[in-house]
């Protein structure tokens, strides 16, 4: 109890230390930053960006995760899939302000970017796929998923925020079905855009000039797979949570030790542990340990593909990635890249040694996180800053970069937020997988013709969009043919993803013949 | 009931036609406007320019004129020593360090590249290629998301940190020809397009063609160069200064192989 | 019905104060002030050219404001019976300057040549301007400029819509 | 059919509550949108609430043509000034010296003359010296404090107890300064030495005899052999040399220790203090040789000295000197030119004469070059001289010039600390410091702030409060050169000569005053003899009638132009008393000696006992400060391309320059690779840099750029000048630069 309070002090202190130096860099311009010109001695992308793409790659993962759980339909891992979906919602959250805290004029970015974004930059697709639409995906699909479980907290004489939350739900069976019919289909459709907004986000970093066109993809397939791990470790944490749940939740004296052990990671009081506890029975088997066989398998994938970029990078004619390579291995970068290695390396031996056999502790769980999201976060640092400070083409001064402790706050106070937020939607959205048994009742129609129509007036909205803000014909012109295309894009995009949501919520019309 | 709900549907399908059609209105009307600008622009007389410059190594003295005079034309805010601590220095014509091979900088100013990486970059098209070739920045677009700084191969583009600041009456000396970039924004040479600007304006109003040798001291690095071993000039004109030049056996580019094709051009001997 | 009101209470509440921050905030238009009283309109019924007084309007960017010298060559003698007028004469040898104030002020990046608008496109001041042959002083700020006007005028006209034609 | 349960009905009003607030947080994300408006235009150039400029309309921009003083060269400047305020400096295109040519120096100009620091009025002390606490005072009040003390000096008959030091030559104000002096009674006008415009002003007189500066023909110059490391980058022939070679580059040798920062066809690198001894050795073969015509070259000291003998000296081998002997007598004309590092050396004058020899024996230096005389004022009346300041004038120089301490000097103003604190041979009763800051240019500091304790009045007339002016009684600021008028004789000579005017392109910014007002305000204020010396009301009189009014026009016109006497009793006082060498017999070298021995200094009257018997001062080789077991290396001091002899703190801009490479500001220690594996110091290490006399930190550059023994470091930035012992060549009295021997250590 105490814990809990005391990490929830922590992480709120962590916040508002994190907005004070946001505060600093506002006030003082981003001098505050030890962010320099290339060329001079410097990096132009540093913490913000590593952030960004680090909190973007896990939740990108978490909800990849999430869909394809969906989509093979294993209900024992709908727990997973439920925090995985959380975990999108935080972690783009926390990528979003990152990208804020980055840009020089954000409030221009506001402005413009829906106004006049061109589709043909990378920056395009990451705010309006991996921003805008994979946050919104994640929230539908949040919404969908915890609906059931907000209508019980409605029925049980919960607040009127319950009852607004689950509005127009119905226990029925047919309803249920509906609502499976709905997972499956939309974790399909998203599954394409996750792809797409993860090829995005890695062109963004595998991106710097005068990279080799081979390892600049490299670099993009590190990035994904490297943020499928992060993202699967911190999935394994949840789940290990849950087994340790599982294991002693049949006694009061365990269930108490549960209920402090679910306090101490998500401290708020009203989490109910009977229902995770009913969601983890009513799996066939443990998800620990499949999570901790891919963990292994993504996290050995990359520090494959690491050591093969490295050698490649030595043996290449390009002097600039030859310097890097060197950078990395033997220069000013060398401590963090082995020690991303050495990371690395005790993750997969962890998860190969302790969880092959699903036997997943917590503590060799938060171990393991912590390990996997460290060697990540290094991972994408050192693709991003090592090639500004030392793959210059032109024979430029090397640079360095040593984030200020007001990069660092800034960065720590979004990870802080972000884990608030994990809690707080932990709270708000618990997973239930045993929904009471409903009741029968007719299908309604109108549902489908409203559902279709939102989905096409969406898709050719998007489309529109998208061909508008890619400038059309004319190669030479500076801005969208039509101010705002980018707005309808995304618009469009949005109106395709609540098509489900209309489905769900489009109130019951009785059949006519019935009347 | 039912009439109702087919009126509705009637509506909403009107809605959406209603929708279609004023969507493609607007199209064509953009489109029209398209057609009309290609059409004023491909005028047979009118070759449209493509300006660039030749920098001749072998007569560079490395006097650094070119990079003063660059910063008081383009009002660049000097940063004074406690700036430069760790340094952030803003110089759009700068010295490029020497190695591989030459002993010597190299004055470097931005290539305005004939297919430029960092226009492909921007996302709200605060940077793009001109019709004559410049590869601009527009200030007031840039929302400081610094892509192209990291895509630029040449690293000539410059972010500003901090709010620009003139100690005292220094904001006298500020040219009122160039804005100022306020903190937040990339900027990058223009290649002096107001002096182009300028030029041209002052060649209309008196009823004579831009010539050559108008122009060939026009920006203020060439302007001021001791040694006149920058030129300027209309790389699309054959007969112009700096396409001679740049037909010299002498004339190389800096990272041909990036294939970004820059319309500055090196003279040096092969040495 | 006490529900309703009450969702309009708060409505209120919320949209009035937001509103009247977002009426604070938008520009407000200055008053106009011309640094000397002077008639337009009188000067102009002399027969006058704009350009007499604002003398970079052919061949500058700024259409500029007449020094006291300029307005001496005429004012040197007296020019009808206005009880101001001795008054800016006492100025100008005391070698006093009159500061005009600015009506209209163009974005910082923003660049407008006089010289290509009159000069190059023949336009006339009153395409742009007031008529000032009716009035004594110019209302503030006289035009606005958008930017979708000028693009719109340049296409009409075949003028550059480059960037750079207007940005600085 | 069964209802579905009532659990809509609630939800319904819940939505309902969802949708009041998401109208309220609409408006509310509304109205922060409208608040994220930028409120001020961030581009606006809000020009500071100085008065608008009389006679300006709005947008109105004139060019205003001017020189430049920001080294000796005098380019000539184009200055864009838009509603009264300079807005940018461009090499004025019909200018000889620069044509339309501008340095970095000259572009950054306009920092100088905003600058915040400037001082704004004149200042009196009020606290202790250097307590920094200051009065300001009007400046009549000013002036009259001036001339009263003055005044007092003279009653009491001792006016060779003023000295002036100033670092002006060349200008119109720098010869009112000299007059006023003349009738004053002292003959104390000091200049400030080697690096800047005397060591180049030495260069000709003692190499041809004359006073004057030289005029190359450098368009039709075959080879040219440049000597000194700052001669093509920062020298006052610097401009005019790369600008006038423009159309046909010359084939460029330079001969430095330390690699010139623009492209040479070749680079030798030589020992500091060697130029002489390879000048001699390339005598040597050119006579050996007979690839030159030998006439008059009997009397040469030292022109028996083969290559082989002079490597030690030089560090260059010999067949390396053969083979420039035979790429000077092949390359014809053959030009050998030199700046103010070659003869800032303890063998100065030895190695000018060398130098002198050799050019002679080219036979090219007449070809391609003409001498100017001295020059003199036509519309100046003779100076009205009482007879006390004709007494006074006559005594010694306070600082030793002139007399056997050192003979052929014009100016010693390295010895000025010490006879000021010796009082001998009398004591200095005021001092008046004008366009120098010797506490911070020259080395020496402690010495001369303990001198300047000793001063009862001292004046400032600096811009900036310099570390002078901080011990000084009153700061009278000058305006800077854009504010002020005088008429310049280029450093940069060229053929034709000229003279270059300097007009003021804006107002003066703050209440500052022109030099040539002030001296004028002066002698206004001591009248009499002093007074009628020097007529005139303004400075802008004196210009505009000093010079005939048809030349005048023309060079109002273009910036520059000659100066044309219409008869002879004019040209006796006035411009272009010039000696054209192509009159004399060019190959007889005896000319150049008998110059020498006979009038080694200026009036040539007080140097007879000093010259020697042979008619020329013996061949020296050079000589270093510092134990070379405890000193290995070589300090070589040069000037930078931004190089500002005097207030580089106002040019962040040249500090800035990115000429090396990463941090512009901090100073660095350029190191050959040899030297720095030797010392065991990487690239971009902190070093102390140590000499007998001082030390200073600076971040190693090693290069191979430098040659091995030696450490190069830049002038103008605080620190490596209190590394220089104060040696000097004992001949000429120049400050020996290159003369110091120091150690180099990383810092740990």
């Amino acid at each position: 109890m105490k814990a809990a309070r005391a990490a929830v002090v922590a992480l709120l202190a962590l916040t508002a230390a994190g907005l004070y130096a946001g505060g600093q860099q506002w006030i003082r311009g981003d001098a505050v930053t030890d962010l320099h010109t290339i060329g001079a001695g410097g990096a132009v992308w540093g913490l913000y960006v590593v952030g960004d793409g680090f909190f973007a790659s896990v939740a990108l993962a978490g909800l990849a995760i999430a869909c394809l759980i969906r989509v093979l339909r294993a209900r024992g891992m709908e727990a997973v899939a439920q925090r995985g979906v959380l975990l999108a919602l935080a972690g783009l959250a926390a990528s979003v302000v990152c990208v804020l805290a980055d840009l020089g004029r954000p409030a221009a970015a506001v402005i413009y970017l829906p106004l006049v974004g061109r589709a043909r930059a990378p920056f395009f697709g990451t705010f309006t796929l991996v921003a805008g639409a994979s946050l919104f995906a994640s929230a539908v699909q949040l919404v969908l998923a915890s609906r059931p479980a907000w209508a019980q907290r409605a029925q049980a004489g919960g607040a009127r925020f319950w009852r607004a939350l689950a509005c127009g739900w119905q226990g029925t069976e047919s309803a249920r079905r509906r609502r499976a019919r709905v997972d499956f289909w939309l974790s399909l459709a998203l599954l394409p855009l996750l792809a797409l907004g993860f090829v995005v986000l890695g062109c963004v970093f595998g991106a710097g000039a005068g990279r080799p066109a081979w390892l600049a993809r490299l670099q993009a397939v590190t990035f994904v797979v490297s943020g499928g791990a992060a993202a699967c470790s911190l999935l394994l944490l949840a789940v290990a949570l849950n087994s340790t749940t599982e294991h002693t939740a049949d006694t009061e004296a365990g269930k108490q030790k549960v209920r402090s052990q679910v306090r101490t990671l998500f401290p708020f009081r009203s989490v109910s542990v009977s229902s995770v506890a009913s969601v983890v029975k009513s799996g066939a088997r443990p998800p620990g340990a499949a999570l901790a066989r891919v963990l292994a398998l993504l996290t050995s994938l990359t520090v494959l593909l690491v050591v093969a970029g490295q050698i490649l990078a030595l043996r290449t004619p390009s002097l600039s990635a030859q310097r890097y390579a060197y950078a990395l291995l033997a220069g000013p970068w060398s401590g963090l890249f082995w020690a991303e290695l050495v990371l690395f390396f005790v993750a997969a031996s962890v998860c190969v040694a302790r969880f092959w056999r699903g036997e997943p502790s917590l503590f060799g769980a938060a171990a393991t996180t912590l390990f996997v999201c460290a060697a990540v976060f290094i991972q994408r640092f050192l693709s991003l800053v090592a090639w500004q400070t030392h793959g210059l083409s032109l024979p430029w001064p090397t640079g360095s970069y040593h984030p200020t402790w007001v990069e660092w706050e800034v960065v720590v106070g979004i990870a802080a937020a972000a884990a608030l937020a994990f809690s707080l939607l932990v709270k708000l959205c618990p997973a239930v997988t045993s929904e009471p048994a409903g009741l029968s009742g007719p299908e309604g129609r109108g549902r489908r013709f409203i559902t279709t129509t939102c989905l096409l007036i969406g898709l050719a909205f998007a489309s529109a969009g998208l061909a508008l803000s890619g400038g059309l014909g004319s190669g030479r012109f500076l801005d969208p043919i039509l101010p705002g295309s980018p707005l309808l894009f995304l618009g469009g995009l949005f109106l395709m993803l609540s098509a489900p949501l209309l489905y769900e919520l489009v109130p019951e019309r009785p059949r006519p013949e019935s009347q | 009931m039912k009439r109702d709900d087919d009126n509705l549907r009637d509506s909403r399908r009107k809605l959406l036609a209603g929708l279609a059609v004023s969507a493609a209105g607007v199209l064509a009307a953009r489109g029209r406007a398209l057609a009309g600008e290609s059409a004023t622009s491909d005028e047979p007389d009118k070759r449209p320019r493509r300006w660039g410059l030749v920098i001749d190594l072998d007569r560079c003295v490395r006097c650094g004129g070119c990079v003063v005079a660059c910063q008081q034309e383009n009002n660049v805010a000097p940063l004074g020593p406690k700036q430069a601590v760790r340094t952030r220095p803003i110089h759009w014509m700068d010295f490029l360090p020497p190695a591989l091979g030459s002993s010597l900088p190299t004055p470097i100013p931005c290539m305005h590249c004939e297919d430029p990486p960092c226009v492909k970059v921007c996302p709200v098209g605060a940077t793009y290629q001109s019709p004559e070739g410049i590869t601009a920045q527009i200030w007031e677009r840039c929302i400081g998301c610094r892509h192209c700084m990291v895509a630029c191969p040449y690293a000539r583009r410059y972010f500003n940190w901090s709010e620009p600041r003139w100690p005292g009456d220094e904001l006298s000396s500020l040219n009122p020809d160039v804005a100022p970039r306020p903190r937040g924004v990339v900027e990058k040479c223009t290649l002096c397009h107001h002096r182009i600007r300028a030029a041209v304006e002052r060649a209309a109003v008196d009823e004579e063609p831009l010539s050559d040798e108008a122009v060939r001291r026009l920006p203020a690095c060439a302007q001021s160069c001791p040694t006149q071993a920058i030129s300027f000039g209309d790389l699309s004109d054959p007969e112009s200064e700096v396409s001679r030049l740049a037909r010299s056996p002498r004339a190389t580019r800096l990272l041909a192989e990036a294939g970004t094709r820059p319309k500055v051009i090196y003279l040096r001997e092969d040495t | 019905m006490s529900h309703a009101r009450r969702s309009i209470g708060t409505v209120l509440v919320i949209a009035v104060p937001a509103l009247l921050i977002a009426l604070g905030m938008a520009r407000h238009t200055p008053a106009a002030s011309m640094g000397q009283a002077m008639s337009h309109k009188r000067h102009l019924a002399k027969e006058m050219k704009c350009r007499a007084c604002h003398q970079g309007v052919e061949g500058q960017a700024l259409a500029s404001f007449p020094t006291l010298a300029d307005c001496m060559d005429c004012h040197k003698m007296p020019q009808g019976n206005d009880p101001a007028e001795p008054s800016v004469r006492a100025r100008a040898a005391r070698g006093d300057e009159i500061s005009w104030g600015r009506l209209n002020r163009l974005a910082g990046h923003v660049y407008f040549s006089h010289a290509a608008h009159v000069t190059l496109a023949s336009m006339k001041c009153e395409d742009c301007h007031q008529d000032m042959t009716a009035i004594d002083q110019p209302t503030a700020p006289d035009i606005r400029p958008d930017m979708d006007g000028c693009v719109a005028c340049h296409r009409e006209k075949h003028a550059s819509v480059d960037c750079l034609a207007c940005h600085k | 059919m069964k209802r579905p349960p009532r659990s809509t009905e609630p939800a319904a009003a819940a939505s309902h509550l969802g949708r009041r607030e998401l109208l309220g947080s609409a408006a509310l994300a509304g109205a922060a949108l409208l608040g994220c408006r930028p409120k001020k235009d961030p581009y606006r150039i809000d020009k500071p609430p100085v008065p608008r400029v009389p006679g300006w309309r709005t947008g109105e921009e004139r060019w205003v043509l001017s020189t430049c003083a920001l080294c000796e060269a005098a380019c000539g400047i184009k200055v864009r000034v838009v509603e009264g305020r300079a807005v940018k400096i461009e090499g004025n295109p019909e200018h000889p010296v620069n044509r339309g040519g501008l340095c970095s120096r000259g572009q950054a100009a306009l920092q100088a003359l905003y600058h915040p620091e400037r001082v704004r009025s004149p200042l009196r002390r009020t606290g202790s010296r250097g307590s920094g606490q200051w009065k300001t005072i009007s400046w009549d009040e000013a002036i009259g404090e001036v001339t009263a003390k003055l005044a007092k000096l003279r009653a009491a008959g001792g006016p060779e107890r003023l000295v002036l030091i100033d670092g002006e030559t060349g200008t119109l104000t720098h010869n009112l300064w000299a007059r006023f002096l003349l009738a004053y009674g002292s003959p104390n006008h000091v200049g400030m030495g080697s690096t800047g415009s005397a060591a180049v002003e030495l260069d000709t007189p003692y190499r041809q005899g004359l006073y004057g500066w030289r005029a190359d023909d450098l368009e039709r110059t075959g080879l040219l052999l440049a000597m000194g490391t700052d001669l093509l980058a920062s020298s006052g022939q610097a401009m005019h040399l790369q600008c006038a070679s423009r159309a046909r580059r010359p084939r460029v040798i330079c001969v430095s220790p330390r690699r010139p920062g623009c492209r040479v066809d070749e680079w030798i690198p030589i020992a500091p203090g060697g130029y002489g001894a390879l000048a001699l050795a390339l005598v040597h073969v050119l006579l050996r040789d007979a690839l030159v015509d030998s006439r008059g070259f009997e009397a040469l000291p030292g022109a028996g000295r083969t290559p082989e003998e002079t490597t030690q000296v030089t560090g260059i081998p010999a067949e390396t000197v053969e083979r420039l002997a035979h790429a000077l007598a092949e390359n014809r004309p053959a030009l050998v030119a030199s700046d103010g590092s070659v003869v800032a050396a303890s063998n100065g004058l030895s190695t000018a004469i060398a130098i002198s020899a050799l050019n002679g024996l080219l036979g090219e230096r007449e070809r391609l070059a003409r001498v100017l005389g001295t020059v003199r004022m036509a519309g100046w009346p003779a100076p009205t001289v009482d007879a006390l300041a004709a007494a006074r004038r006559a005594v010694p120089r306070v600082d030793g010039a002139g007399t056997a301490a050192c003979p052929f000097g014009q100016s010693r103003v390295q010895a000025l600390p010490a006879a000021i604190a010796s009082a001998k041979p009398y004591p200095v009763e005021a001092l008046l410091v004008r366009g120098a800051n010797p506490l911070a240019t020259l080395p020496g500091r402690q010495a001369w702030a303990a001198a300047l304790q000793r001063v009862p009045f001292v004046v400032s007339f600096s811009p900036w409060l310099d570390e002078t002016a901080w011990l000084a009684d009153l700061v009278l600021p000058e305006s800077l050169f854009l504010e002020a008028w005088d008429m310049v004789w280029p450093a940069a000579v060229t053929d034709p000569p000229v003279l270059s005017l300097r007009q003021p392109v804006v107002g003066p910014v703050h209440g500052t005053r022109q030099s040539g007002d002030l001296v004028l305000a002066l002698a206004a204020g001591l009248g009499g003899s002093i007074g009628s010396a020097l007529p005139w009301k303004r400075q802008q009189d004196v210009v505009e009638t000093s010079f005939p009014p048809q030349s005048m026009a023309a060079i109002k016109e273009k910036g520059a132009g000659r100066s044309v006497c219409a008869d002879d009793e004019n040209c006796k006082h006035g411009l272009g008393e010039i000696v054209d060498l192509e009159s004399t017999t060019p190959h007889e070298f005896a000319f150049f000696a008998r110059r020498i021995a006979s009038a080694g200094t200026r009036d040539g009257t007080r140097s007879s006992e000093a010259a020697a018997g042979s008619g020329l001062p013996p061949w020296e080789a050079p000589r270093f400060s510092g134990d070379p077991l405890q000193f290995p290396l070589h300090l070589v001091p040069y000037r930078p391309a931004p190089f500002v002899a005097d207030g580089a703190h106002a040019f962040p801009w040249l500090s800035e320059l990115p000429l090396v490479s990463g941090n512009p500001w901090p100073l660095r220690a350029e190191i050959n690779p040899a030297d720095a594996a030797r010392f065991g110091v990487a690239d971009g290490d902190e070093v102390l840099v140590e000499s007998s006399v001082g030390s200073c930190a600076a971040v190693a550059l090693v290069s191979d750029g430098v040659r091995p023994g030696v450490v190069a470091m830049a002038l103008g930035k605080s620190g490596v000048v209190d590394l220089v012992v104060p040696d000097e060549d004992r001949l000429s009295g120049l400050l020996a630069w290159q003369g110091t021997r120091v150690r180099l250590r990383r810092a740990s």
